[in-house]
Parts: C-alpha cells; structure tokens; sequence
C-alpha cells in the first residue's frame, strides 16, 4: 500500500519524471522548482537548474522562494545577471522551460496578460515575465496548470507566449528558433503532448483514478488522444520520502 | 542599381511611451561630471534635484530583492507624479500604483510571484487609471536597457516573435538581411532617471553588488540620471582594491544616498532576509482600495523619511531579519 | 497596405567569412553536455578531438595578456592548417601566420604595439599567402562576438560607418527604423573553435579571470567548440564561493588544459610579467623570413610539448618574471 | 633659460595641454599614454584614463606597456572589458582620443589599413584596431603624428577612421553620432584644427622655430591658416620635470 499523497505532490513528481540528465532547466519559483529539485535527487543529479536573474547550478539546500532569491545561487557555479541567462537560453543551451498560464489553447499558447480587452481588460493579469522567451527560445516548453475549461479555452484572449501559434509551420513562419516549441502540458488530470503532423494537443497520459471523459470536459477544446494511453502512477515512496524529507524539509511548499 | 531594402515583417500597435535617442542619451552623459565628486545627499534631496512631473523612471530589483525602496516611499512622499514606469515591479509597483502617480507602463511582469496578481495593478489597469499598457518580454525590456547601455537604437531579439505581447509592443520585426529570417528589433529604453539599490558603493558612487546583478548594469547604465542608493557607503580603497567588482562606475552615477535595510521589506543578498510577516500583511492591505490607502499613510506618507522607518520598525524586528543575527 | 521596407543605404563589398548562424550554434550548445565532467587533457589532446583543417578559429588576448600560447604552439605542431583567423593578434597571430596555416582573416588589428608593424602579416599579406583579409574595428570584431553570444545574427553599431573599413567589409547598413538614421549591422562572428586563457579554472571548466576581462565573456560564447588552458586547476570549491566570479561557465567549455605559463612569452595578470627579452628576440628574429623559420623550428617546431618548453626556458628565468620573485 | 627637450617630449607637453579637467579620454599606448599621465599631474588632476580593455581610473604608477596590461587597472576604479569601454564610448561618456596613422587628409582622415590596393596591397599595416571606433563615437579626436607630406596626403590609400569624410554634413549623412569628430592634430611641426565651415585642416600654431613655410612644404595638401596663428611654447621646466621624475621615471618611454 502506497503513502497518500496531495494533488501539488502528484503535479510535482510528475514534472520531475519528465526531465532528461545532463541538461538545463529554467526554473520559477513553486512546482518547477519542487519538481527541478526532486528529479536533481533522484532522477536527474546532473541537471542544471537555471533562475531567471542569474543563478545557475546552485545547490538547493533551502528552497528559494522568488526566481531571483539568494538561494538561487547558493554554492552555485555561477551567479550572472538575467541579459546572461536570457542570452544562454537564446543561443540554445536550456532544454526545458516551465511555465504556467491563465489560459492554454489546443496549439499550446499561452496567455498570463489580460482576460477581456487589451485597452480596457476585464482582468489585468502580470504579463510576459520571462514565460515569452521561454516559449520562445528553450527547446522544449512544458506547462503546468490546473485542468478546467476555464483554463483550457478554444481561444485564449491574448497570446502572451507562443505555442505553434496558429499550426505547422507557424513557428518557423514568425521566425522563432527552430525545434523549439511546447513539450508537455502537466496537469491536475493528465500528461498531454502535442501531435507531430498537426502540432494539436494530445492527451498522452491519464493521472491516477482519471478518465478519458473527465479530461475531455474540463477541456474547451477538441483534444486529440494518443493510441496507446499511458497511465501516470502515483508518487512512489521514494518520491515522497525525498520530496517531504530532502527537497522541502521546511514544508515551504506544501 | 535598385534601391536594395529589408522587410518589415511586423509592428506593434502601440506608440512607443519613450522613443529611442541614442543622441539625447550621449549628450546628456558628456554634460555629466567625470571628476571624483562626492555624490552622497539624502532620498528627498536626490528626488528634489533630479526628478521631475512626467519623466520617464525605472527600478531595479529582481523579485523582492535589492529594491530601492527607501527612494520609491521618497518618491511618492514628494508629491511628484505624471510618471512613466518600465516594469519589471513586484512591491515597488504596487506602492507607486497605490499612489496614483504612474500614467503609462512598459511592462513585462508587474505581480507577487507566490502570492500572485497584483491587486493594486488590477485596479489601476482595469479602472483606466493608468493610461497604456506597453507589453514586453523580461528578456526584451533588460534587452531594451542593453541597447540604450550600448549606446544604439536599437537591438535584436527571437522573443516576442508571432505574439500578442509583440502586437501590443512597439517593436518591429524585420527580414534579417544576413540570414534572411524574421527577428525582432527591440527599440532601446533610456531612463529620465533611474533608482538602483547596492550593496556598497564610495561617495562618487562606484557600486558593488554581491551575487547575482539583476539587471543593475544595464538599467545603471540607460538611465540619463541615476540616484543609487546603498546599504553602506566604503572607502574608495575598497573599490580600488578589486575594481572588477565595480559593476557600476562613478561616472555613471548622479546621487549616492546611504540607506540601510534600503530594499526593506525585501531582501538583501547576504545582509538580510525578506520581512515575510510585513511582505504578507501589505498584500492582504492591498486587496482593497482603503486599506491600501490606511498602509500607504502609515507606511509611506505619514514618515518624514527612511530613518522613521527604521524608528518605526524597530531594532528588534530589523535584528531579526539580520542574516547571521536572527535570520 | 503597400508593403513597409527599410532601406539599406550601405554594404560591405567582401563576402562573409563566416555567414552568421544562430541556428547552427542552437544546435551545437544543444548537444553539448551540461552535466559536470572532468574536461581536462593536454594540449595536443584537446586540439586531436576538436580541430580539424579549415576550421574558423580564433584566440583571446589583450595585447600580449591573457593569450593562449602554448595551445598556439601545439596548433602549428599539430600540422592542421587551412584555418580562418578572426584577427585580433599579437604574438600568437605572427606565429599562425609564420607557419603558413591562416588562409583567411577577420582582421581588426594585428601587429605589436609599441614595437610597430608584424612583419609576418606583411609578408603573408602582401605575398598572397593569405587568400582574404576583411576589416572592421576592435570594438565591431568584439560585437560580432557578442552577437553570436546572445544567440543572435548581428547586432548594431555606430563604428565603421562612412569609413573604407565599412567598404572591405562584409557589414551592412540600413536605415534604424526607429530613429530612421544609419546604423551599421554586424553579422554576427562564431567559431568553430574558441582558444582563451584563463588564471584558474576547476575541471568541469568553470574559468575565473583576474582583472579585466578583454573578450573573453563573448569570444567564449561564440565558440562551438571551446578550448581553454588555465595557470590554475583549482577545486570547485573556490569557485562555489564566489560563484560572481565565474566569466565563463563550465557548459559552454569542452577542454581545460592545464598550462602554467601558458601566455608566456606575454604575461599574465597578477602572476608574471612580459618576457621582454624573448620578445624583442622573437621581433627582431620575425623581420626575415628565414631567422623567423629558423626561430619557429627552435622554439615550437622542435619541442614536444608546453613542459619542454618551460624546461628550454629554464626556471631561473621563469622565476625573473614572476611577480613578487624576480618581478 | 629653459631646459633641453626632445622632439617627443614637446609632442607630450602640447598632448597634455589639449585636454580639459573633469573629462574622460580614451588612452593608447606610448605619447597619449605620457601626455594624459602628465595632464593629471598638473592641469587636469580629475581626468580619467580610459583604457581599450577594460581598465578605468587607474593610478598610473608605473607606465603600461600596452593598452591591456595590468598596469591599465592599476589600482583602477574599474576593471570591465573591450565591450564595456566601447559601449561606454558609444554612449558618449568619453571626450577625447588620441590617435595615429600613417597617412591622414585635410579632412582629418586616417589610414592605418594598407599603402596601395586593398587586395593586393604594397604594405600591409595592422588595420583599424580601436581607432574607427575612436573617431566614429568619441566627442574630440586627437592625432598625434609625424609631420611629413608622406603622411600629409592629398588622397590617402584607405579611409580606416573616419574624420570628417567628404566635408561638411559628410558624417551625419553617414550616421556618425553628432557633434563628434577630429579636434587636433598635433605634429612635429605645429597643432592644426579644423575650419568649421569647410571641415578643411588649419594651422593653428607653430612649434618653437618652425615657419608656415615648412609647414606648408611638409603638408601634400592645401592647408587652411589661421588668422591670428599661436606660437607653441616649448616645454616649462615643470612639465619637464614632472614628465622625467614622475610619469615615466624609469625612462620607458625615453
């Protein structure tokens, strides 16, 4: 019998699983981090976490609790500035990038500016923040969000970050490097990807107890769904363990 | 022979709140003194000689870290109003909001990262309080500081390309003419003045910062006039003895004002830690218009200045935060 | 809508060395390995796995500071030729040059300060051996570096404009959309392999510099591939606690040679001083062609390796210009 | 009477009592070197030597070799890097730069490329190294050369740096910042400006015992003279006395 475990913890062992060893991810604070933190302890112990403002390869003894936090260098290799960071994504070094949003449509874009108007917005959101060189830049974007159909949308207000843009070839079309674009979506319910012929969004795996159904009604959008449907599994004990006991002892994140 | 030209690929809607001028710029760095002059003056006398109604103005910070926040409650204490605001802005933003003094924005990321949507952005945004929103990249508004720091118009960037932060830009896009390719060119942003928090600088205003820089080279150096102001002022022996450090230079710098626990209730890389407990009780002020407007007099107006605040907070509570004492 | 264009209202008339490809190093930073892997080899280790003939290569220096000689050395020993040289040099570009193995330059400046014209650069030039010599200036050659760095296809400049350096060129100039003046385009500069020396660096390749940093934040960016040698292997330790001090980070480095004296006959910051004998001996030897033959057989030709080298010159000597022994 | 002086140390003396107090100039090896340390001694103690590579406001204690080495950022204020001083230069901080060249024309162009065709040249010099980007960005440029009609040229062989191009409006039709451009000459024979009208070389001022006459026979191009023509005073004790005990006591540059 397997620990219980919360949604956030599923969200960030999911995460974690995704990244390769041996390459760079850019990290914001919560989940990403978490999630960076954890796959480092065990899947990954030569990933590179990469903050924002200019901490690369720190040793994340406390959690940082903003992208450009102390501890984001912490014992770190190098402590530059954000033109350093954002110029190394540039030039292609960071294969992963997350990022969540207000709003995701089927070609992965994403908006984090404004619901409503852009003159006069219902909803005055952050903005860009450094989401749009992310999805421009870094190999592969992986979004993490909630799973609704407020979230999912047919069409988003406002196109803060690319995803394919409009379909194939849009991309290269814009002029935004090549072989970049989204990755996965993490979600509350699933793990979804994108179809390599129509860049359309596809459910590629179920989070434990979740249906098929379910993940199409909490979606706005005509979701494509994979052949052979993976099944994500829980959080290991493992996972728990290192998660609660290592990456977050002071439950900063729980 | 044609006349050979580029492609304009796209622009954005906006108008440009600043427009680059490389040349406005450059005369106002020859005027500038480049003798060893000591700068050090307090907030309100820094504000009084160089900021005036409707100027162009930006702070550096990254997150709720080294924020020059002593100048930002002197700022609005001054009365001065009618700015323009590049931001890249969590606590600071919010109080300038709050005040009512910001017209029009370039923004990238204006929020409380954990803590999530500015409630003073919302309300400024959403009522037409604030006029225009510019929208931008983080990357493409440091990029924008780089290219005034570089002394040019402009400079190129793959972000922004194929989005709506592009379309409610001014930036244009252009077919490269080396490669071929679409690429964005970001127009370059030059301060009227701009507010850097340090760690430790001398008094013709020679700047350490530990750690990660931000953005604090590049802003420093786009900003036609720059008040810094610094958790201690040393010795210029001290520079001397490692001028690798200097990541800002004297030349560069018009006021030097000496404010400790300046980035209060932010943080200071290896000095002090955030006031979580203050951090916290601001973002639930600031939830709504009134208790926003209660914060803003006890916190801001009702202070002659940064040392009351210090009186104010308290030894104990400051000792606290003291990486080393209580932290 | 009629289409918007910019007008290109100047071009450099010698085709690009080296035609700018961001994409190219996109995919080449992609591959390389990010994890924390002892990169250290010899000389002629690093210069087997990561040049082959042809290549685009270039040296970082300032003056004859910083300059990695003995990875120059092992170059011409090594019998690969056919390179294009991005041409900032000094004693290490007379070498290159002397052994007949540059067939194309970028050139900025080559020649030896106070000691005047290289005779080398005059006889490969002017005899035809070296097939294509392109302008620019030091500050638009360190650009074009910096263009590659930030991932990008060119970058701006004022430099060079109106000028015949402009003219035998391969830059462009357009009119900035923006302020609609001229503006000069740099297309960006990368290499196949990047040499740079370093005052100490740990295994993975995390390089520290003492003092200024010439170019070597750009150049190693620019790099496909990149070969440093360092006086200094030293724990990582050293540099995890003063992580601000890392110019160039260990992923974007392939080699790390340890090679004491390794900028000797030129000096190193901190550490020695300029052999001014040996290169008053290498000045006057390089205004023939046959003393220089005879010169490069004796000092590079016929040494195995950097430590023969450092045996040939001798620790007495070696010790007149270390700082705070002989110097 | 006056002390004994060389040729160099009156190029040295007229260098140093060009520049103005409170100003930064831009800084190469050998008389720039020697006529800014002698300024900051006695008439312009808060000038700042700047330095190619990064070096700025350093004490001159001793005598750099070169424009990079460490005596550049001896005990200097700022150690950054070529791009830094470039930029800082392009931004408009910096007020005078010295240079040389092997041939220059009445409009104060410079050429340090190649004698005869570019591609197949009679002799090849080093090429343009800092000295397009002094006289494209910096406010007042200074030439400090021999004065001879081999270098004094009707029409020289490459235009490396620009002065003033073609003539008046020449450089702001080329894009060159405004207001910068060639300030001096300073010659073996005389100090030159420039007429602000025609943009021609002037003389100015004569050196100790030299006549119009040699002047113009040393000059391969028509030369404007000014109306009321100064004389260069020869060295003063003190300048010579400051220049051989402190600035370059160990005669480096003797």
């Amino acid at each position: 019998m397997s620990m219980a475990y919360s949604p956030k913890e599923l969200l960030i062992c999911l995460g974690a699983r995704l990244v390769e060893d041996h390459t760079m991810a850019f990290i914001g604070t919560g989940i990403p981090m978490l999630a960076a933190s954890l796959a480092q302890k065990i899947y990954a112990p030569n990933l590179v976490p990469v903050f924002e403002f200019g901490g690369v390869g720190a040793v994340l003894e406390k959690l940082p609790l903003a992208v450009g936090d102390m501890r984001t260098f912490n014992k770190a290799l190098q402590a530059s500035s954000i033109c350093d960071i954002m110029e190394t994504a540039q030039r292609g070094f960071i294969e992963y990038g997350f990022i969540g949003g207000a709003q995701i449509d089927m070609y992965g874009n994403l908006n984090t500016t404004v619901i409503g108007d852009h003159a006069k917005p219902k909803v005055r959101m952050p903005g860009s923040g450094g989401a749009n060189d992310i999805g421009s830049s870094i190999w592969r974007t992986i979004a993490i969000m909630p799973h609704d159909t407020r979230r999912f949308v047919e069409k988003i207000d406002f196109l803060t970050t690319p995803g394919f843009l409009s379909g194939p070839g849009a991309r290269e079309a814009a002029g935004l490097p090549a072989g970049t674009g989204p990755y996965r979506v993490v979600t509350s319910l699933a793990t979804l990807g994108y179809d390599e012929a129509t860049c359309r969004m596809k459910l590629l795996a179920l989070n434990p107890g979740v249906t098929v159904e379910q993940v199409r009604q909490n979606t706005g959008f005509e979701l494509l769904i994979a052949d052979t449907l993976e099944e994500n599994h829980p959080p290991t004990d493992e996972e728990l363990r290192v998660l609660r006991e290592d990456v977050d002892p002071d439950k900063l994140y729980r | 022979m044609s006349e050979k030209v580029v492609r304009i690929v796209d622009e954005g809607l906006l108008p440009l709140i600043k427009p680059p001028d490389p040349e406005d710029l450059r005369a106002a760095n020859r005027q500038r003194d480049k003798g060893l002059v000591d700068k050090r003056m307090s907030e309100d006398e820094a504000i009084a000689r160089f900021v005036a109604d409707g100027m162009y103005i930006g702070f550096e910070l990254y997150g709720s870290v080294r924020c020059p926040m002593s100048l930002v409650r002197a700022l609005i204490r001054s009365g001065k109003t009618h700015f323009d605001l590049a931001g890249q802005g969590v606590h600071e933003a919010d109080l300038l909001l709050a005040a009512g003094i910001i017209e029009r924005i370039d923004c990238t990321y204006i929020g409380q990262e954990v803590y999530g949507v500015s409630a003073p952005l919302r309300r400024a945004v959403e009522s037409g309080q604030v006029k225009q929103v510019v929208e931008w990249s983080n990357g493409a508004i440091t990029w924008r500081f780089k290219a005034a720091a570089m002394g040019l118009p402009f400079i190129p960037t793959y972000s922004m390309l194929g989005s709506d932060t592009l379309k409610y830009s001014s930036a244009v896009a252009i077919e490269d003419p080396f490669t071929k390719r679409p690429i964005c060119l970001l127009p370059a942003l030059t301060l009227d003045v701009g507010f850097i928090h340090v760690n430790r600088a001398d008094k013709f205003g020679n700047c350490q910062v530990d750690g990660i820089s931000g953005f604090a080279l590049e802003m420093a150096r786009a900003s036609k006039k720059l008040i810094v102001s610094t958790e201690e002022i040393v010795d210029s022996e001290v520079i001397r003895a490692k001028p690798h450090l200097t990541v800002i230079p004297w030349y560069n710098v018009d006021a030097v004002v000496h404010a400790p626990f300046g980035s209060w209730p932010g943080e200071m890389s290896g000095m002090y830690e955030r006031d979580e407990e203050h951090y916290r009780m601001f973002i639930d002020a600031s939830q709504k218009a009134e208790s926003t407007d209660a914060y803003m007099k006890e916190w801001v107006r009702d202070l002659p200045d940064h040392q009351a605040l210090l009186e104010k907070i308290g030894r104990e509570r400051l000792d606290a935060i003291v990486i080393g004492k209580g932290a």
